[in-house]
């Protein structure tokens, strides 16, 4: 078992998720050299709905992961050795996809009465609850429906709002709609002041303490890797890529599912991989008044903006 | 004629051996008839062709039109879910109940019609199981080694009654009692190793009907004949 | 039983969290992998009434679920019996529904028949039925020549003497798979609450899964297994109360 | 056997199909709720030969889960089978593994196992092994009084013995269980490969079902269905095989 | 003396009725012993009792010191997964071998060696599986009807066999017939109705070896002696 590792050593490094579009810059990285040119030899694997890198990196099995911010203060807060070295995406991707037929959500107010879908127990419903309470909507003044991974529920106007990821699923299906003439726009909660982090990246506090070298160089090739595949210019390099590995997504899709990826990561003026302080914060404190955790974990003792 | 086997000849698809080779033999009258012969000869066999049980065999079988053929045999087994009697009353035709009845106590069966088939001793089986048969609609029944358990006192009187009651059918009783054949068949088909020929040779019986003593002489002339045949 | 049945659960319970606590400590994971005692403690203090409430809930479907089961499985055995098209056709249906995992068929069943307490029982009764059903078929489809010669040559077997006579014969097999499957009829539960509810312990459980609280996962599985063997010793009971009304004799008496 | 298997699940399978298709016509539902006919040809031609693989790649997995799954209900079955305490204990333990959905021992097989083939195959086998337990655990823990007394008299019971008698006295049972349980291990499989793989048709499976392409979902099921019934002929000519080299007479002879 | 039972009582625990009252017999001597009685009256569940096969009985059964005491009946079954010569000489302690051979002879099954159980006639299951049994090591061999379905010349045949080559070992053998016992047995326990006092009586049989002709009015006396006890 291995934690940290010497230098040369086979890093292996977790997905938050399938390979798809919110992988693109890990495999950019790893297809195009971005680690060995470093001298890391790093096998990078898929993640999925029964993986949590945070395990795995205490388990030894890997020494970087992607997880997303809720994962990370809940494991802080059962006192995990994991600090965040990277933040990837600056705007939660988690959104809710609606018709804009007949409704445009201008603020969260114009939720009152609507049915929103969310997943009791994940992220999706902690974002949802701080919005309403942060808009003084009491909660039974929406009607919260409880969703499945199956979309029938808002393909047959039951549900008005549905939980989807931004630059994943949600051009899927938008675009499925569009093609039967339905318009869709999505409820984005980060535009409304509630700011939740999504994915970042991780690894133990060892392996930081060990071997800063490693996990600076991985770091670095890593956000080289996404700022390259962000490129507009790199555009096709990338869908070509993404497409290699998630062959059940047209090309055409994930051209668009990349530049909503690239809005999401490279917002105006942002800089990819900035870990946003108040973010954080902001995330930890609707997690406490959410009752998602018991008592306060200090994020930022665990967050290293520029602390390589 | 009930039934006629013209020039049978049978092999079992998993047997080497032929059972029989150009068989013949007939039921003309009514009434006992005996099938003999030694263990593994073939009378299973022969008689479930002839209740057309077995195809596959080449010859011929004539039946009368309509002959209802039962083959019973001592293995089988009534189900266990209520008590013989219950079982017995169910497959009787309404009319055969009052014939039920007299069986039941011919074959003394009394003790047993509350029990569940599975506690009852191997003759007491052997008897309930013949009973339903006599039960049914039939022109020939084969009994095969059906009362093979049962004493020889309670089988005699079992023989007798079923001859008095049922004198129009035709019965085939295949018993190892050479003694019990003679004296109750009124014709005995003796069945004989395959190499012998012909396969099969009918022997007078004394077709004894209980009432008088037997006619000891004849009666062992009889058997000294049959185990002759076989 | 009931005594026994518990006591065999808690000490196989307490091996595999004792195994879980081993690997703990051993290499020094935090609560987040896997939880310490006290942070299981506290667990199980907040969350023991509300599970015991979802559990309960669960047990009610389940056990509906799994008469549906019993009752499907019975009819399709039966109708599946006879080798002709009919029959052949319906086996086949019966086998490639279960052919596919459930989550993919569920989107389906969801669109055929809404999300109401209808798909959770037909999601349960699925998953429970199929063990059911090649048990059913395997008894119901082969003769009992000794019992059966007499109805058939005599003109009087019907179906329902058949099934009788190969069930009844095979009583202690057929009782030993529906209780055993009483387990598959709580899964079938869980998971059809996993996939599509808001209530029982399968969402309870999909809740703590998202939450990754294995703290939570772990009091859930106790009190499914609790009962679990609760139903296992009720149809244990049943069980023996049908064979003594059917007059069966003990196994080593026969 | 073959041209019979897949013709009728070819009736099934366009039968479910055309109910959809059904469905969505008189209710008017739109494409993206239930594709239409066309929008399936065209996602069968563009999936066809990446769905092939994986559902190769499925079956290859599927068939060890599946020996894996025989041999431990037979292990288990063999073990449990004594009234000692030993035995009850392994029965315990084998019938509460199955009171918990995969979904939530998941986490557990991963964090003890990690994620290569190993945990794959041993969640295929578990999903499939129960039922089959349950068969095994019925047939062999009921004796066949008529051919046991002498062995046991004469002091010449071993298990392995008694294990073999009930065992083939049911052989025609069991043939049915082991062949009824590949669909299991086919689905065993694509649950795995749903929750933790990166290959597989299950995979593909749950691409398509995040991506709501209900089209490919049914594209998934056909080709599913029709390895299954390959694996499952495969399966029954095994058996014939078998039952003819032991001598076992055919059913209809008994 | 091999074995005692003393005023035993029995009644099976489904049954309603006592099976035996106060019953007592002996197995004296080594030899062929008859055990007779009508069908039901508790031949079986007596042999059963004596095996140690069914206890719950009031009473007391006194066994000489490591009595080997073996129970075979007509409804046994051999395995079927290999052949019945197989299964027997798989049973089979080396240095009874030749006996196997010896037997199988005597028994008449060369022919059935080659086939499964389930492709024997009647007759040829009930001596294949006596023929196992009679290979054991064994004090007591108790028959029960083990020899039903056979032929009676066969059935003779297997008798002398058993007697020439046993002498010292004691056999209960459960029959039917009356004229096999009273041949055969050196004593015959008559099993009666449980209303009659004793339950049991012992009758001397002419214990013939198959050697001289037996003395006919002889024989007839014991069978007369035996069908009045019962
Ligand atoms: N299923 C079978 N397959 C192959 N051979 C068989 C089968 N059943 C019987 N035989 C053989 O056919 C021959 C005749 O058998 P059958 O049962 O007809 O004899 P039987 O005259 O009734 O003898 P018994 O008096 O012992 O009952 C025997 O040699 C037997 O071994
Ligand atoms: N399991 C049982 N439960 C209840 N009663 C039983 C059971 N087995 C046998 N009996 C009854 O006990 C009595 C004696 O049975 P047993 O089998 O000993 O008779 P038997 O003398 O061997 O008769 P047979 O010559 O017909 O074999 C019978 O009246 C029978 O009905
Ligand atoms: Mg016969
Ligand atoms: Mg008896």
């Amino acid at each position: 078992r291995q934690r940290g590792g010497e230098p040369a050593a086979e890093l292996n490094y977790r997905l938050k998720w399938l390979y798809n579009i919110n992988t693109a810059g890990d495999l950019y990285a790893q297809e195009h050299g971005f680690f060995t040119s470093r001298g890391l030899k790093v096998t990078v694997k898929p993640g999925g709905p029964e993986r949590d890198a945070i395990r795995e990196l205490e388990l030894g099995r890997a020494q970087f992961g992607v997880a997303s911010a809720d994962q990370v203060i809940r494991a802080l807060a059962k006192g995990a050795p994991i600090v965040v070295i990277a933040q990837l995406f600056q705007q939660n991707p988690l959104q809710w996809i609606y018709r804009s037929a007949g409704a445009c959500y201008a603020s969260p107010r114009q939720l009152r009465g609507k049915t929103v879908g969310i997943t009791f127990g994940g992220n999706d419903e902690t974002i949802m609850r701080a919005l309403l309470a942060k808009y003084r909507i009491a909660p039974d003044e929406v009607n919260l429906f409880s969703v499945r991974y199956d979309y029938t529920p808002f393909y047959r106007g039951e549900v008005d709002l549905w939980p989807i990821y931004r630059n994943a699923e949600g051009i899927v299906i938008a675009e499925k709609m569009a093609k039967a003439g339905e318009q869709t726009g999505f409820f984005v909660p980060d535009l409304f002041a509630v700011r939740f982090v999504a994915n970042s990246l991780i690894t133990t506090r060892s392996m930081l303490e060990e071997n800063p070298g490693v996990v600076r160089s991985f770091r670095d090739a890593l956000l080289s890797a996404w700022q390259e595949a962000m490129a507009p210019a790199n555009a096709a390099r990338t869908i070509a890529l993404v497409h290699a590995y998630d062959q059940g997504t047209p090309a055409e899709i994930i051209a668009k599912q990349l530049d909503a990826t690239r809005q999401l990561m490279l917002p105006e003026n942002g800089r990819l991989g900035r870990i946003d302080v108040a973010a954080w914060q902001q995330t930890e404190k609707i997690m406490l008044e959410q009752g998602v955790i018991d008592s306060p974990v200090a994020v930022e003792k665990a967050l290293l903006p520029d602390g390589l | 004629m009930l039934l006629q086997c013209l020039n049978i000849s049978y092999r079992y698809p998993q047997g080497d051996a032929l059972v029989f080779r150009d068989l013949n033999c007939r039921l003309a009258d009514p009434g006992f008839h005996g099938l003999f012969g030694p263990s593994g000869v073939g009378k299973s066999t022969l008689a479930r062709i002839m209740a057309g049980e077995i195809s596959g065999f080449t010859g011929e079988i004539k039946r009368r039109d309509r002959a209802g053929i039962l083959y019973s045999c001592n293995t089988e087994r009534l189900p266990g879910w209520s008590s013989v009697g219950d079982h017995l009353t169910k497959v009787t035709p309404a009319a055969n109940l009052p014939l039920l009845r007299e069986l039941i106590t011919a074959f003394d069966l009394g003790s047993c019609v509350d029990s569940r088939f599975s506690q009852l001793s191997l003759g007491q089986k052997n008897r309930a199981n013949l009973t339903r048969y006599l039960l049914q609609d039939f022109d020939l029944l084969i009994m095969d080694e059906s009362l093979a358990n049962v004493d020889e006192a309670t089988r005699k009187q079992i023989i007798v009654t079923i001859k008095q009651i049922f004198p129009d059918r035709y019965f085939l009783y295949i018993s190892h009692s050479v003694a019990e054949v003679a004296t109750f068949c009124a014709r005995i088909l003796v069945l004989r190793d395959i190499h012998k020929s012909p396969q099969l040779i009918e022997v007078a019986g004394r077709d004894h009907h209980g009432d008088a003593v037997p006619d000891r002489p004849a009666l062992e002339r009889a058997m000294l004949e049959i185990v002759h045949a076989a | 039983m009931l005594h026994k049945r518990l006591s065999q659960f808690l000490i196989i319970y307490f091996l595999g969290l004792g195994l879980l606590l081993a690997v703990k400590y051993c290499f020094g994971l935090s609560d987040y992998v896997i939880p310490g005692f006290t942070d299981m403690q506290n667990t199980a203090q907040a969350v023991a009434a509300g599970y015991l409430r979802a559990v309960l809930d669960t047990l009610g479907v389940a056990v509906i679920g799994h008469v549906l089961a019993i009752a499907l499985a019975t009819v399709v055995a039966i109708v599946g019996r006879p080798d002709n098209l009919l029959g052949t056709m319906i086996k086949t249906a019966a086998y490639n529904l279960q052919a596919y995992p459930i989550v993919a068929v569920a989107p389906i069943i969801f669109i055929l028949l809404g999300d109401g307490l209808p798909s959770r029982l037909l999601i349960a009764a699925i998953i429970c039925y199929f063990p059911l059903l090649l048990s059913f078929i395997g008894i119901l489809g082969e003769p009992v020549a000794g019992i059966e010669h007499f109805y058939v040559v005599t003109g009087r077997m019907r179906w329902q003497l058949e099934v009788k006579i190969r069930a009844f014969e095979n009583i202690h097999k057929l009782i030993t798979v529906v209780t055993g499957s009483a387990t598959l009829a709580m899964v079938g539960t869980i998971v059809a609450e996993f996939i599509g509810a808001d209530s029982g312990i399968g969402y309870s459980l999909r809740i703590a899964l998202y939450q990754s609280d294995i703290a939570k996962v772990l009091v859930a599985l106790f009190l499914i297994g609790v009962f679990n063997s609760l139903y296992l010793v009720a149809l244990e009971l049943l069980g023996l109360a049908v064979r003594k009304r059917m007059g069966v004799e003990q196994r080593t008496q026969q």
